[in-house]
């Protein structure tokens, strides 16, 4: 089973992510969708490792879990606050700043 | 001291003249500037005087002396210096102009009496003075164009004088931007020459030019001819001679110095200075020649129908030197100096009475609202005749050996040469004929209501309002306008001082050249033209002048006979005259529309260019195209760039995307 | 198997050591009970951390190391680089001191972030390694999410913060997947290898797609077009001193790291790249010196303003020579100081009029505030590139180098981009010389907190108690900051030698380039 | 072997990716996620990175997941319609991009001369992937990483609570501020968001 | 190496900032002092000056910035002597007039007018590309202050066509400067004029560098079609600005091209010469066309410029061999710069004495009580309208005869312009002092404080009408090793 098949999968994975980025108006599928694009990143990476046999491939990939932890309590946090704000949950209610 | 120590002292005077009249403004009362002024061109005229006598004791072949004041502009292979040239001809011109002028400013001193201008008046005149000698002496190309322009200044200023009068600035403004035209040809002019010559200066290029061109070469003729358009410009020769009559405008003395006596015949003096060149290129010579006959005809004839007794002589002025230039361009210089110098005397004199006239008039110089003023001013009417004697070639009058003069060495120097003389008898003919229209409409008849009241109770008739006689729109009498005492006909003595001295000279003028009794101008002036080839041959034989002078005076006689029977005896005869030939007559009296002709090719265009430039491509092309096309091109960018920021995050999500595809499709395509 | 623990050389560490703890102990601070502590206390502290920061760096100045393995390369790039970041760091904290901001998000919190945020940006331009490289690019981007959202009075705040948050999430990710592709394509993290895995590789398809998807991930934090467009509406939205320091410090280390990377470890693929760059560099510059154009809000226009610089520094990049890296560095410290001195104004002008960050603002300044007036209208010519300021030679040097590498054209667009923007910056100087207060718009208060304050970005509470009609408070820190910022602009205007000599340093660490 | 299980792994996380990004409520997209999450992880382990897919059970699906779900709940997760407010011009252009994008990370992925990933991987090597040497990785080499990664959480986790916490001033949606009652307003669950507690709980007695 | 022309520059600027943090009533004094110094140096200079010497003179050379080959480097020679006499002598007139008649915020006002006189001043001593451009940048910013304060109804919006319009142009030289300086530096770069001079580059890049350079020179002169920004900025600038802006900036556009684009790039010169003498004859007409159908002075004399300014293009061009054309040029930057100013400050007399107007529908009859202004006004309008006896005719001399030897069929149709000058300056004359007064026009004569700015500028005019020789001899030879340059 040659690596090239995960390595499509990702990409495949990647731009489901970036597509429903684009698609979602909820900013809490959004958080998601770019969840799926760094796992995306993830899977290609360890891909990697594997292909050449170091271990970089995989620290990495533990790198960006630690970063999209991270992003994602930033993420949900401001989502709070938005609410907290009495601010509509969805993206394009949110267009104050334009022009 | 030498000549030219004279000489600087001749330009001297009346500059200082100027400078000082200008300055003391304030300080002195108006008359003593009048006084100033004619002082000035006094001592001027005594060291012209002097400068003669210092040159006659020099011997033949140095009577050409050349001074340099200091360097100009020296610069780049270019030597325009500020050096005078002081020769016979020089010489000559000196002496008229200085005299002439110092009678005028005799004149003045009372004629401008009453004006509120008077001593704004005598600055400009004596810097007119100053100018037309420094246009004499000049030694060079360039100090020549100096003192054509500040002529035309000076003459812009004095046409002008009265510059609330619409009508006289007008005029100012088209006799200037006229001369301009002339100082803009005699400068390409000089270019020509200068190239060939490769030097401004006169004597200089007068013995480089037979080397430097060969016969009628194209770059001479050229310059010749630019040559004479400024001449002709100056001269008033057809066809940029249409500022003359408007610039009857300014003062009556203006008239008499600046547009009959002195400024006017500096085209004269110029041909007849460049003669070197001009034998050099007879083609241009010719041109001159021809023109310079059509002029006097023309003028002729359009003086044998103008009312205005300003323009009449103003028209014969043309005429006359419409004689002089085809005097000189037909290498009759000694003939054309001479009639240059007698005209000087007889035509200011004739301008001098016609003030007095108009000043009796209130002003009006229209000649059909004239009569009878015979026995109300005789002094008046008795240089009148003098002058219009002298003007149409009585015997023995100054015109008549002057005028003859040049139509004998025209026949003279044969082939076409004589058709001109043919027509030169046509001119005097006409010239008598006008002349003493003038003389007997104004004099003669029933005396018109401004005589009546000069003849009864021996006072100057004073209209309630003072009007502009042209227009007939109401002045006032302050400065910029003529003044409120300003009707002194001949009272005053300075007037009749310089009438007289006019008259006298007018009468014998002519002594200085009397063919084969007296050639003392011919040899005087011999050295100024010892590089000529015609000057010693052309010399008519004994029994050529004796008719050429019989048939002068008889056509003279004539034309005033003529005169006489159509405005004395049977005054109705003109009118049915006119009905006759009113083809003709209009012509003559449209001034055979030269005026319309400019206005059709020249102005009429320019205003029309510049309208367009001013309204339509300024906006649409300089701003439009130019500034607004490219703002506009910004502003669209900016409107679409702020667009797109739309706040949507979602649309700049899609444009990252986008960017990012494009991106990898570039890479992979370079890949 | 004992790992061997990697010897590491403290000294060269030590700015870094010193942000890391200088965050740690000011968010400690920040917990104390006392006012003042809070109020006063933590941003003395982050002022003198970014101090020794600053001092440690120019301790280490020439050293030219590279520690932990070769993880970081504390050269003088990174030093230099470091400089501007606490330059702009401290100005953020003068402008943010006693701002409601800084209260808001509890001093503490926020100053440490904001150090944090350095740190991110040190490490980022000091990476080695792909791992160290997106670890640095996420400890700058969180906290400035974070801080971009602190003025929650304000719905622009948080709503910038969202967006900056999710796109640039977007961003990070796509950088992410470029970088794994890299390490694909080249079996390796760290630039040497890459660089040495790059020189046989060529024009490998997966190689020339990561490089792709990595220039869009930092072509996005330096805000480049097309991926600009978080910019103005994060600029505008988030409390002004975290976008003075936004506008500075996140565009230094971005164009830092770029630098490293593509000049060192991609440097074999400048024949791909460059014309990619150079072709953005221009679209850059031309969208953002248009879209500036008829902006009212000072801070958005001075974001577009700041991604026509990018643009323009772009430039320096694409030249790919030691020259054009002394040019971008220069210019950075131009834009720098000159960005610096405008934001400090508006801050100072939000705080005392009611019309926030309009362009009405600044109203009458000439006649009424001189020190306020002068400094904008030096900045604003600066980054015109009007002679005798920095800004001019900035654009000289960069003209210079694009010329010098056959991208004669760059420079042309460069020029007629500066010409395009002087139609924005006159109008500013022209706001601030040529129009009276009395023109301005009555008062358009920005959404108002409970207690009818006007919750303006980096407004503070000194300025807002005071009464609407004679809001006349402003810190003198504030004015300080525009002062010494436009001072600066005039004097290296005058002699740049200083700044030349620093930017040949960094030019220098990079050895590979001509 | 592998092959079946690789497939069965790939479309299980392809089908979460897809549920992810197109089911309409919140909720059910986090879990069509962590499905995602798991089947990820057994793609991990077949690539030999036991830890990876360890960490990626515990840490990702277990605790960042669990966040999510509270936060759904709290916020209350408002499934939005579909439809976009670009209209169907800016979805169908995003599905066309990302369709793009897919192509040309495939022709990367395909066209790469890299012979590598035409094998299974790089032979067996002792160790590879085990915890004791990302360890010791960690340790070493990535030194740096690891503690910029622990300073990374910190800053992130302060963060987070900057963001969410209480402020006087920011009316909580749960409780009714006195202003309103003051105005006199009547407060009525619809001004609560669907799915929150107020929601639940219905007008405040008077 | 001398700091006599540091002193001189930088003097004005110095005095302004002074001036600035002086009290609000001293500042026009200190103004008035900081151009009135420069004059009295730029007096001793004339007279100090070797006119036999070649090369530079007063010579000031410093490295300034190593790392881009700039060098603080100042020089005066027969190309820029008199024209920083020029300047000084304008900014010194216009200084008092100013002084004499405060504006609001007048301290503010000084300080704008020193930089712009240090800025004109180092653009015309500057002997190193960059400097130059530098300052020809620097010029533009005071000019912006000044048109954007103290100007007319539309000042802004004038001030912003102006900078940009002109800011384009230049900025494009900046460009093509530093291209000059890094395509010809042998090795070390270098912007010194002199290493150029020596080192010229390729045909081609010398073609794209220049056109790059003259259009930066004709939009600031400005010259036809590229003065669209010239009528708003004419019509809204204040009068006293208005005389050194037209009278000195835009001959430091005719002075780039001697000193910068000729030597710099003579085979460019050479292929554009035609191209150069059409767009000159061009501004020649269009400008006069146009003078003579405006109302508005302003627009009259700004129009006027753009008609002299072509002549001196033309003259620039010629490119004859005894560089008379060169010469004819340098004379006349000087003697329209010295016409304008006044005319300029007359016209400000004029507006006083016609109830603040500015249209010549409203004038007329001024002359009536005023017979001092009246003859001032009379003897600039003559100069203007280059009268022979003028220095100003002398200098159109030497440009028709340059242009005639190269060009013939231009230099005919260029003496037009002179013809169509002596149109519009006695139009302008006549219809504001002469004819019957207007409606609102209350004639009184000039008082002392318009003749001591007024009488002295005036008397410049005449004393160089009787003896131009002087600027003449002091030209020659640089002019002269220009034109040889290009005929190389």
């Amino acid at each position: 089973m040659n690596l090239t098949w995960y390595l499509v999968v990702s990409a495949l994975i990647f731009c489901i992510g970036a597509g429903g980025v684009l698609v979602r108006r909820n900013p809490l599928v959004i958080l998601l969708c770019i969840e799926l694009m760094l796992n995306a990143a993830n899977l290609a990476l360890v891909g990697f490792s594997r292909a050449h046999g170091n271990m970089d491939g995989q620290m990495f990939a533990l790198i960006v879990m630690v970063v999209a932890a991270c992003e994602v309590a930033v993420g949900l946090g401001l989502i709070v606050a938005l609410f907290r704000r009495r601010l509509p949950i969805d993206v394009d209610e949110l267009r104050e700043l334009q022009g | 001291m030498s000549v030219t120590t004279y000489g600087w002292l001749v330009l001297a005077f009346p500059l200082a003249g100027t400078i000082l009249i200008g300055l003391t403004w304030r300080l002195l009362p108006a008359r003593a500037h009048g006084i100033l002024g004619t002082l000035a061109i006094a001592l001027s005229f005594a060291a012209a005087v002097l400068a003669f006598f210092e040159l006659e004791s020099l011997g033949e072949e140095e009577r050409q002396v050349v001074a340099v004041g200091w360097n100009y502009a020296v610069a780049n292979g270019l030597d325009a210096k500020v050096s005078i040239l002081i020769d016979p001809l020089s010489t000559l011109m000196m002496l008229v102009v200085s005299g002439v002028s110092m009678l005028i400013h005799l004149y003045s001193v009372a004629y401008m009496g009453g004006d509120r201008g008077y001593t704004r008046f005598f600055a400009y005149l004596n810097f007119f003075v100053f100018s037309m000698l420094l246009l004499v002496l000049a030694a060079n190309f360039f100090l020549l164009i100096v003192g054509w322009a500040f002529v035309g200044a000076a003459s812009y200023l004095l046409i002008s004088f009265w510059y609330r009068r619409t009508t006289a600035t007008q005029a100012g403004i088209k006799a200037f931007v006229i001369n301009v035209v002339g100082d803009v040809g005699l400068v390409l002019g000089t270019y020509f020459i200068f190239r060939g010559t490769g030097s401004l200066d006169f004597l200089t290029t007068f013995e480089e030019v037979g080397s430097a061109f060969g016969r009628n070469d194209g770059d001479l003729v050229a310059g010749c001819l630019l040559l004479l358009v400024g001449a002709f410009a100056k001269s008033a020769q057809v066809p940029l001679h249409t500022w003359l009559p408007d610039a009857m405008e300014g003062p009556t003395p203006v008239s008499a110095l600046i547009h009959a006596a002195t400024m006017v015949t500096a085209g004269v003096y110029l041909i007849a200075r460049m003669h070197p060149l001009f034998e050099q290129a007879p083609v241009a010579a010719d041109v001159g020649a021809i023109l310079g006959c059509a002029t006097l005809l023309i003028a002729a004839t359009i003086g044998l129908v103008v009312t205005d007794l300003k323009r009449v002589i103003a028209y014969s002025t043309m005429s006359q030197i419409g004689y002089m230039v085809m005097a000189v361009s037909s290498a009759a210089y000694a003939a054309g100096m001479f009639h240059l110098m007698t005209h000087a005397f007889f035509k200011a004199l004739l301008f001098m009475a016609a003030g007095s006239v108009i000043a009796a008039m209130a002003g009006t110089q229209n000649l059909d609202r004239m009569g009878g003023f015979r026995r109300a001013m005789p002094f008046t009417f008795g240089c009148m005749v003098i002058g219009g004697l002298a003007l149409s070639g009585v015997p023995p009058f100054s015109g008549f050996f002057s005028k003859d003069e040049i139509i004998a060495l025209l026949f003279a120097r044969e082939d076409w040469h004589v058709v001109l003389g043919v027509l030169g008898y046509v001119g005097s003919f006409m010239t008598a004929i006008y002349t003493f229209r003038m003389i007997f409409r104004a004099f003669s008849g029933e005396p018109v209501t401004e005589a009546r009241e000069l003849l009864d109770h021996g006072h100057l008739y004073h209209p309630e309002h003072p009007t502009n006689p042209m227009t007939g729109e109401i002045e006032d009498t302050d400065v910029g306008f003529p003044g409120p005492e300003h009707h002194i006909a001949e009272r005053e003595a300075p007037m009749k001082a310089a009438m007289g001295m006019l008259a006298l000279l007018a009468t014998i003028g002519g002594a200085v050249q009397i063919p084969s009794v007296n050639e003392a101008l011919h040899h005087f002036l011999e050295p100024a033209f010892h590089d000529s080839r015609f000057y010693e041959e052309l010399e008519p034989s004994g029994t050529l002048t004796i008719v050429g002078l019989l048939i002068g005076s008889a056509i003279a006689l004539l034309g005033i006979f003529v005169a006489y029977t159509l405005w004395v005896r049977s005054p109705e005869r003109p009118r049915a005259l006119q009905q006759r030939f009113a083809f003709l007559h209009r012509i003559f009296v449209n001034k055979w529309y030269f005026d319309e002709g400019i206005d059709l090719l020249v102005v009429r265009p320019m205003a029309w260019v510049g309208r367009f430039a001013a309204s339509t491509f300024e906006r649409t092309f300089v701003n439009g195209a130019l500034v607004g096309g490219t703002s506009g091109l910004v502003r669209l960018g900016s409107a679409a760039v702020r667009r797109v920021q739309n706040g949507y995050l979602r649309y700049y999500a899609a444009l990252l995307l986008m960017g990012i595809t494009t991106l990898g499709a570039y890479f992979l395509i370079s890949a | 198997m004992t790992p061997q623990a990697p010897k590491i050389d403290w000294e060269a560490l030590s700015p870094l050591v010193a942000l890391a703890v200088g965050a740690c102990i000011v968010l400690l601070v920040g917990l104390l009970r006392g006012r003042f502590a809070r109020r006063h206390l933590t941003p003395a502290l982050t002022v003198v951390t970014l101090g020794a920061t600053a001092g440690l760096g120019v301790w280490q100045w020439g050293a030219n190391t590279s520690v932990v393995e070769g993880a970081l390369a504390i050269d003088d790039l990174t030093l230099s680089l470091t400089m501007a970041f606490v330059v702009g760091g401290i100005a953020a904290v003068l402008l943010s001191w006693r701002s409601s901001a800084a209260e808001e998000a509890g001093e503490g919190e926020f100053y440490a972030l904001l150090l944090s945020s350095v740190l991110g940006m040190v490490v980022l331009v000091a990476a080695q390694n792909l791992v160290a490289l997106f670890l640095g690019f996420e400890l700058l981007s969180i906290p400035l999410y974070v801080l971009c959202a602190t003025h929650m009075r304000r719905e622009h705040s948080l709503e910038s913060g969202l967006k900056y948050l999710i796109i640039g999430s977007v961003g990070s990710a796509t950088l992410l997947y470029g970088l794994a592709f890299l390490y694909g394509a080249t079996g390796s993290t760290d630039f040497s290898g890459i660089a040495a895995a790059g020189a046989e590789l060529g024009d490998d398809v997966l190689f020339l797609t990561g490089i792709a998807l990595v220039v869009a991930g930092l072509a996005f934090k330096a805000s480049v077009a097309p991926f600009h467009q978080w910019t103005p509406d994060v600029y505008e939205g988030a409390p002004t001193p975290v976008t003075a320091f936004m506008a500075v410090a996140t565009k230094a280390a971005a164009f830092g790291v770029m630098l490293r990377l593509f000049d060192v470890a991609l440097i074999d693929a400048a024949t791909t790249w460059g014309p990619a760059l150079a072709t953005l560099a221009a679209v850059t510059i031309v969208v953002g010196n248009v879209g500036a154009i008829g902006q009212s809000s000072l801070k958005r226009l001075l974001a577009y303003s700041s991604v026509a610089q990018a643009g323009y520094m772009l430039a320096g990049v694409v030249v790919s020579t030691s020259l054009g890296v002394q040019a971008t560095v220069f210019y950075l410290f131009a834009y720098t100081v000159m960005n610096l001195a405008a934001f400090a104004v508006i801050v100072a002008r939000e705080r005392e009029t009611p019309l926030g960050d309009d362009i009405s603002s600044l109203y009458g300044l000439g006649s009424t505030r001189p020190l306020l007036a002068w400094p904008m209208t030096i900045a604003m010519l600066g980054l015109a590139g009007l002679p005798a300021t920095v800004g001019f030679f900035g654009k000289l040097y960069l003209i210079r180098a694009a010329v010098d590498n056959d991208y004669g054209w760059l420079g042309a667009v460069i020029v007629i981009g500066s010409a395009i923007s002087l139609v924005y910056y006159l109008r500013v100087i022209a706001a601030v010389w040529m129009r009276s207060p009395s023109e301005a718009p009555v008062a358009r208060v920005a959404v108002a907190g409970p207690r009818g304050r006007p919750a303006i970005a980096g407004g503070s509470h000194e300025a807002d108690a005071a009464a609407p009609e004679e809001r006349r408070v402003t810190q003198l820190e504030v004015i300080f900051v525009a002062v010494v910022a436009a001072i600066a602009t005039i004097v290296f205007g005058i002699y740049p030698e200083p700044l030349f000599d620093l930017a040949r340093d960094a030019g220098a660490a990079l050895t590979n380039l001509v | 072997m592998a092959e079946v299980l690789f497939f069965i792994a790939a479309i299980g996380a392809v089908a979460g990716a897809v549920g992810t990004v197109s089911l309409r409520n919140p909720f059910y997209a986090v879990l069509a996620l962590v499905c995602h999450l798991l089947a990820l992880a057994a793609l991990f382990l077949l690539l030999r990175a036991e830890f990876v897919a360890a960490a990626q059970v515990v840490v990702y699906a277990g605790a960042v997941m669990v966040l999510y779900v509270f936060v759904v709940a709290y916020v209350g997760g408002s499934g939005e319609p579909l439809v976009v407010a670009g209209g169907a011009s800016l979805r169908f252009a995003s599905i066309l991009f990302a369709l793009a994008l897919f192509v040309e990370l495939t022709i990367a992925l395909v066209g790469t001369g890299l012979s590598a990933l035409e094998t299974e991987g790089a032979g067996y090597a002792p160790g590879f992937g085990t915890p004791a040497e990302v360890g010791a990785l960690f340790l070493t080499k990535f030194l740096v990483a690891f503690e910029i990664a622990s300073l990374l959480l910190l800053i992130a986790a302060v963060g987070a609570v900057i963001l969410a916490r209480r402020r006087a001033g920011l009316g909580e949606p749960g409780e009714v501020s006195v202003a309103d009652v003051m105005r006199g307003r009547e407060i009525t669950a619809s001004d609560a968001p669907a799915g929150s507690m107020l929601e639940a709980a219905g007008p405040p007695k008077r | 190496m001398t700091i006599h022309l540091s002193i001189l520059i930088f003097w004005p600027l110095l005095l302004a900032v002074l001036g600035g943090l002086a009290p609000r009533g001293v500042a026009p004094l200190f103004a008035v002092v900081g151009a009135f110094v420069p004059l009295g140096y730029a007096v001793i200079m004339l007279a100090d000056f070797d006119t036999g010497a070649a090369g530079l003179q007063y010579v000031t050379d410093d490295a300034w910035i190593d790392e881009l080959g700039i060098r603080y480097s100042l020089g005066i020679d027969g190309l820029n002597l008199w024209l920083v006499a020029l300047t000084t002598l304008l900014f010194a007139a216009s200084a008092l007039w100013v002084a004499l008649r405060p504006p609001v915020r007048a301290k503010l006002f000084a300080v704008h007018f020193g930089i712009a006189e240090t800025a004109v001043l180092g653009a015309f001593v500057a002997q190193d590309l960059a400097l130059f451009v530098l300052f020809f940048d620097l010029m533009l910013v005071p000019f912006y202050f000044l048109l954007g304060q103290w100007g007319g109804p539309e000042r802004v919006a004038a001030a912003v066509k102006m900078v940009v319009y002109t800011l384009v142009g230049s900025l494009l030289m900046l460009a093509a400067a530093v291209a000059t300086a890094v395509l010809a530096s042998p090795g070390e770069l270098t912007f010194a004029l002199s290493d150029l001079r020596e080192n010229l580059l390729g045909e081609n890049s010398q073609k794209l560098l220049f056109a790059a350079f003259a259009l930066a020179f004709l939009i600031k002169m400005p010259s036809f079609p590229f003065h669209g920004w010239m009528p708003d900025a004419y019509r809204n600038m204040p009068l006293p600005v208005l005389a050194v802006f037209s009278g000195v900036v835009s001959k430091v556009a005719a002075y780039g091209f001697l000193r910068i684009a000729l030597p710099l790039f003579p085979e460019a010169v050479a292929d554009w010469q035609l191209i150069l003498l059409i767009i000159a004859l061009l501004s020649i007409v269009y400008g006069s066309v146009l003078a003579f159908t405006q109302t508005n002075i302003r627009l009259i004399l700004g129009y006027s410029s753009i008609a002299q300014l072509g002549f001196i293009t033309l003259g620039i061009f010629a490119l004859d061999p005894e560089g008379r054309g060169a010469q004819g040029a340098l004379l006349q930057a000087i003697n329209h710069g010295l016409v304008v100013a006044p005319l300029f400050l007359i016209a400000a007399l004029l507006a006083a004495r016609a109830a603040g107007s500015e249209d010549l529908r409203d004038m007329g009859g001024i002359a009536t009580r005023a017979p001092v202004l009246a003859t001032l006004f009379m003897i600039v309008t003559l100069a203007t309208l280059a009268m022979p006896g003028s220095a100003n005719f002398v200098g159109e001399f030497f440009i028709l005869l340059g242009v005639f030897e190269s060009e013939l069929a231009v230099a005919i149709i260029a003496s037009t312009g002179v013809i169509l000058a002596s149109v519009y300056a006695l139009r302008l004359y006549i219809r504001s002092m002469h004819n019957r007064e207007g409606p609102a026009v209350t004639s009184f004569d000039m008082g002392l404080r318009d003749a001591i700015v007024l009488v002295p500028l005036v008397l410049a005019i005449l004393a160089f009408a009787v003896y131009p020789q002087l600027a003449l001899e002091a030209g020659e030879g640089a002019v002269q090793a220009v034109t040889e340059a290009v005929a190389r």
